[in-house]
């Protein structure tokens, strides 16, 4: 009895295992939630809560380019320089690769508001051109990607700066920002999904947990990444 | 380089129905899945794919490999939704379970049952995403945006972003295959160092277009607006219209009788 | 007419150090100089862009004045193609991006949707109208830009390395292009180049800049006849005209005219061989 | 020895149809042909970069095995200088971006510096090696490109339109460069363009390139003595060349050499000279 017990125990390790790698190569969906997958009323809920912020940054956006007209092309090369990166595969710490999302760059670069507007755009633009995300789930992935993401990495990057430890908020706000995205995307999920038993808790612990397999490398990944781009160019 | 989808929406036979009919019919058909039960799901994703496929001519092989991707995309998503742990001996029934230490895990029938409806659900509204992006080229999208009132600082951003992603990336294709030409990408921190360069470089560059386009524009007359006159196919075609809207009732009726 | 005068004592880059020239009306003219002599910058003075640290601009007499209402005027009757047709191109399709200027200038919808139709036909361009910009080859994106800027009718289109990347085939065809441009509208034109070949078969007036300065302007023949100052800024001579003059002085001494083209020069030294023959038979 | 057979029936854009090349070791070779006939792919087959989808290549009689360690080999034989600078230049400063190739080829880091070294004076670089890169001007890039292929000494160089767009003082310095590499190592070259006058002066051998096909080789004076063939691919035949054969038939019946560049043409009409008129005399 007891030996069937550990032999069931290793076939679940083999089996969790075996997932993972199957999983690995998807990670560029991982952080989005496709089309169809929430029920209307969370679908809903999350753009409710997401229209707010974007509006606010849409706002911001506006003054600044009735001021100056040129900042119109410089935004929009910017998002396409975002887009451009979150299709590009980077070296993951697991082995294989990953990709980066830029928003944790983006939003010390141009501020968390201008980055929410981007973001949702980069958003939109992923769905539309490699239908990664959907239309419906916008508003949950953009809550989680082009909200939470540039707010996190923003508030670290201030949090952290007056340390003088330039290459640390770089470095912890590109690998928090997509932490906290994938936090959130985990919850989004278990409040949509709640376990039998358990309920929502025990859900985000699972959502959590697998997800935390790809994307805590990932994250640390970004992090490195965006020191090196930073230290490049700071120097020239 | 190329985006697949991008370039069949520019080929496919829909190509010269208005945009804004086939926009209407492929968010009502998503609009639809959400609001609907599992029956007509697996109708509308037969539809959608035969209008995909039929209709727009997009090649089979081509739209089995899309739909195939996302497929093994959500199966590998609902083991979380399937598994539940716990720490009592599962109360439903199960179709197995383990028993690791003082933790049950178990996969119940419920559970299941739960993610096959949220399976079909996914599948059936990615097909209508699908008929959006496989039928209506970006430019035209785009051009839909600006009638229906969308704010001009969005539309303007979404065209520049649409120019300057297939510049981009061209050359980040570009220079990854310079550095393999060069012997570049082996081992972890040179992969790294690698992507980190990649990124740098086309950063410098993202700022050297901003300049080259500032000048470029000015001396085409830019003054703030990006105005350009689109010319977008109008013709509503009476047949399709009437096969969707038939065909639409019938649906909404079927799952009256189904979801009851 | 045509007159612009300009002097502009160089910057701390000194990119143009005291140039005056004037452009004749109606004519093609070249503009030659290596790489980063200073010809890009001369064309971004002339179409408003850059405003000279001293010296001033006119055009026919008229000083240029740099408000919003005469640049946007300015802009309209001075096109500017660029070199990389990436800089100029904005909209998605070939129709959107030849209609952009026309919207800038405040033509009425139905005006520019029919002027927009002729210039796709002009250029040869009705296929790919609907063509995204990023399907095109860089011979139909160059195309795309001149016939964005010529819908405009622009009385002096300025060309910069317009050949630049292009094989013969395609250069040939822009070539045919701006002749039938030059042909049917008249519109003065100046083309900056270091190709000199294609600026001795192509000009009526030659321009030479270096290093920010105008040095030397003139007829084709005028200007390459000054081997000496040509070899001292290593930009050469033709390779025509090198062969022309190693020819014509010992078997041609009462040629005056020379050739521009290399069939030119082949059906002259045709018919001189049979002349030749003629003689000594 | 040189050995590279290549077949590769067309993918759906077949950009390479069934081609079979072999490229004679130590000669310098032009690869003629418009844009987009597949030179440019034929290069990132023969670095190994693109698999063919059918046929093999080999590299001294051996097939390309495509593993890592004979792929990181190959990269380190065969050297490709792309024809945009931008695209290949991946450091951000002068120095360092030599040093990319040499990183990735596993040599220590003080042979390296001094490889580095050697490199930057070879090419007249040492006062810009702290430059970074997008300061440098269009002939400077070129010149960093070429020094970082060349620091890893690779028996076979690819070149992609190397002199595109350059003016001619910059052409006539990287094509002194190319010389010298090549009296000095042996370097075998094989050189992508599309401007006939330069391939005719400067090659050993010519491979003709169109629509996917390799349709002629041989060498200079066998290929361009095909008109016709060239004439409908519309390429064009040297000027030189042209006129030679407009001349040499009647007035030098007995040449057999034909002139390479201008002033061989000049030194040999002169030379025709002084002996006619002596005769005449």
């Amino acid at each position: 009895m007891k030996k069937k017990r550990i032999l069931s125990g290793i076939g679940v390790i083999l089996l969790f295992a075996l997932y993972f790698v199957w999983n690995e190569p998807q990670t560029a969906y991982a952080m989005h939630i496709m089309e169809g997958f929430l029920p209307v009323k969370w679908a809903v809920f999350w753009w409710i809560v997401f229209l707010p912020f974007f509006l606010l940054g849409l706002r911001s956006l506006t003054k600044l380019t009735k001021e100056k007209p040129e900042t119109k092309l410089l935004l929009g090369l910017a998002g396409a320089f975002t887009f451009v990166l979150s299709a590009l595969k980077i070296p993951s710490v697991t082995g294989s690769s990953s990709h980066p999302t830029g928003t944790g760059l983006g939003a010390v670069l141009f501020g968390p508001l201008v980055m929410t507007v981007l973001g949702t755009l980069v958003l939109l633009f992923q769905a539309l051109l490699l239908a990664h995300g959907g239309l419906t789930t916008l508003g949950a992935n953009a809550f989680s990607m082009a909200i939470v993401g540039p707010f996190v990495a923003y508030a670290v990057y201030r949090a952290i700066i007056p340390t003088g430890r330039q290459r640390l908020a770089i470095f912890m706000a590109a690998a928090l920002a997509d932490m906290a995205t994938y936090i959130v995307t985990s919850l989004q999920l278990a409040l949509a999904f709640p376990a039998a038993s358990g309920g929502i808790a025990a859900s985000f612990m699972k959502f959590a947990g697998i997800f935390a397999v790809t994307q805590v490398p990932l994250a640390i990944s970004e992090g490195l990444l965006t020191v090196l781009v930073w230290n490049w160019l700071v120097a020239y | 380089m190329r985006i697949q989808l991008d370039t069949i929406a520019y080929t496919n036979h829909l190509r010269h129905i208005s945009p804004g009919q086939k926009l209407l019919f492929g968010l009502g058909m998503l609009a639809f899945v959400l609001l609907s039960h599992t029956p007509a799901h697996v109708v509308v994703f037969v539809w959608m794919s035969v209008w995909i496929v039929g209709y727009a001519k997009v090649p089979v092989r081509i739209y089995m490999s899309l739909i195939g991707a996302i497929g093994v995309f959500l199966a590998l998503s609902l083991p979380p939704i399937m598994v539940e742990i716990s720490r009592h001996s599962p109360a439903e029934p199960t179709i197995f379970h383990f028993v690791a230490g003082t933790w049950y895990i178990y996969v119940s029938v419920k559970g299941v049952k739960a993610a096959g409806i949220l399976l079909l659900r996914s599948l059936s509204s990615v097909s209508c995403l699908y008929f959006i992006l496989l039928t209506i080229p970006f430019t035209e999208m785009l051009a839909v945006l600006r009638r229906i009132g969308i704010p001009e600082i969005l539309t303007d951003l979404l065209l520049v972003m649409y120019r300057f992603v297939f510049v981009f990336l061209e050359t980040i294709g570009q220079l990854w295959t310079a550095q393999q030409a060069r012997g570049g990408g082996q081992g972890f921190t040179g992969k790294m160092r690698d992507a980190g360069r990649l990124v740098t470089r086309l950063f410098t560059r993202t700022l050297q277009r901003y300049q080259q386009l500032s000048v470029g524009l000015a001396a085409r007359g830019f003054e703030g607006e990006l105005r350009v006159i689109s010319h977008v196919p109008v013709s509503v075609s009476k047949r399709y219209a009437t096969e969707a809207i038939i065909g639409f009732m019938l649906l909404v009726t079927f799952e009256w009788w189904t979801g009851r | 007419m045509e007159d612009v005068t300009y002097t502009y004592p160089g910057s701390a880059e000194s990119a143009l150090d005291g140039i005056t020239m004037r452009i004749p009306k109606g004519k093609r003219c070249a503009l030659l100089g290596h790489n980063g002599c200073g010809k890009s910058t001369l064309f971004l003075h002339m179409n408003g862009i850059y405003r000279p640290h001293s010296g001033a601009l006119k055009w026919n007499k008229e000083l240029y004045t740099y408000s919003r209402a005469s640049l946007a005027e300015l802009r309209r009757r001075v096109g500017l193609v660029f070199q990389d047709p990436e800089q100029q191109l904005i909209a998605s399709t070939v129709a959107e991006d030849i209609s952009y200027g026309l919207c800038n200038a405040g033509i009425s919808e139905s005006e520019a949707v029919r002027k927009v139709q002729d210039a796709l036909t002009r250029f040869g361009l009705d296929d790919l109208q609907e063509r995204p910009v990023h399907h095109l080859s860089l011979g139909q994106k160059k195309r795309v830009a001149l016939a964005g800027v010529m819908v405009l009718r622009p009385e002096l289109l300025l060309l910069d390395e317009p050949t630049a990347y292009l094989d013969r085939l395609h250069t040939d065809r822009l070539l045919e292009e701006l002749e039938a441009i030059h042909r049917e509208e008249g519109t003065t034109m100046l083309m900056a180049t270091h190709d000199i070949d294609l600026a001795y078969e192509w000009s009526d007036w030659v321009f030479v800049m270096h290093q920010g300065r105008l040095v030397m302007e003139g007829t084709p023949d005028e200007v390459f006849a000054k081997r000496e100052m040509l070899a001292e800024m290593r930009l050469g001579v033709p390779l025509l005209f090198d062969v022309w003059d190693a020819l014509a002085p010992s078997l041609l001494p009462d040629a005056t005219e020379r050739p521009r083209t290399a069939l030119e020069l082949k059906s002259r030294l045709e018919r001189y061989v049979i002349d030749n023959k003629r003689k000594m038979g």
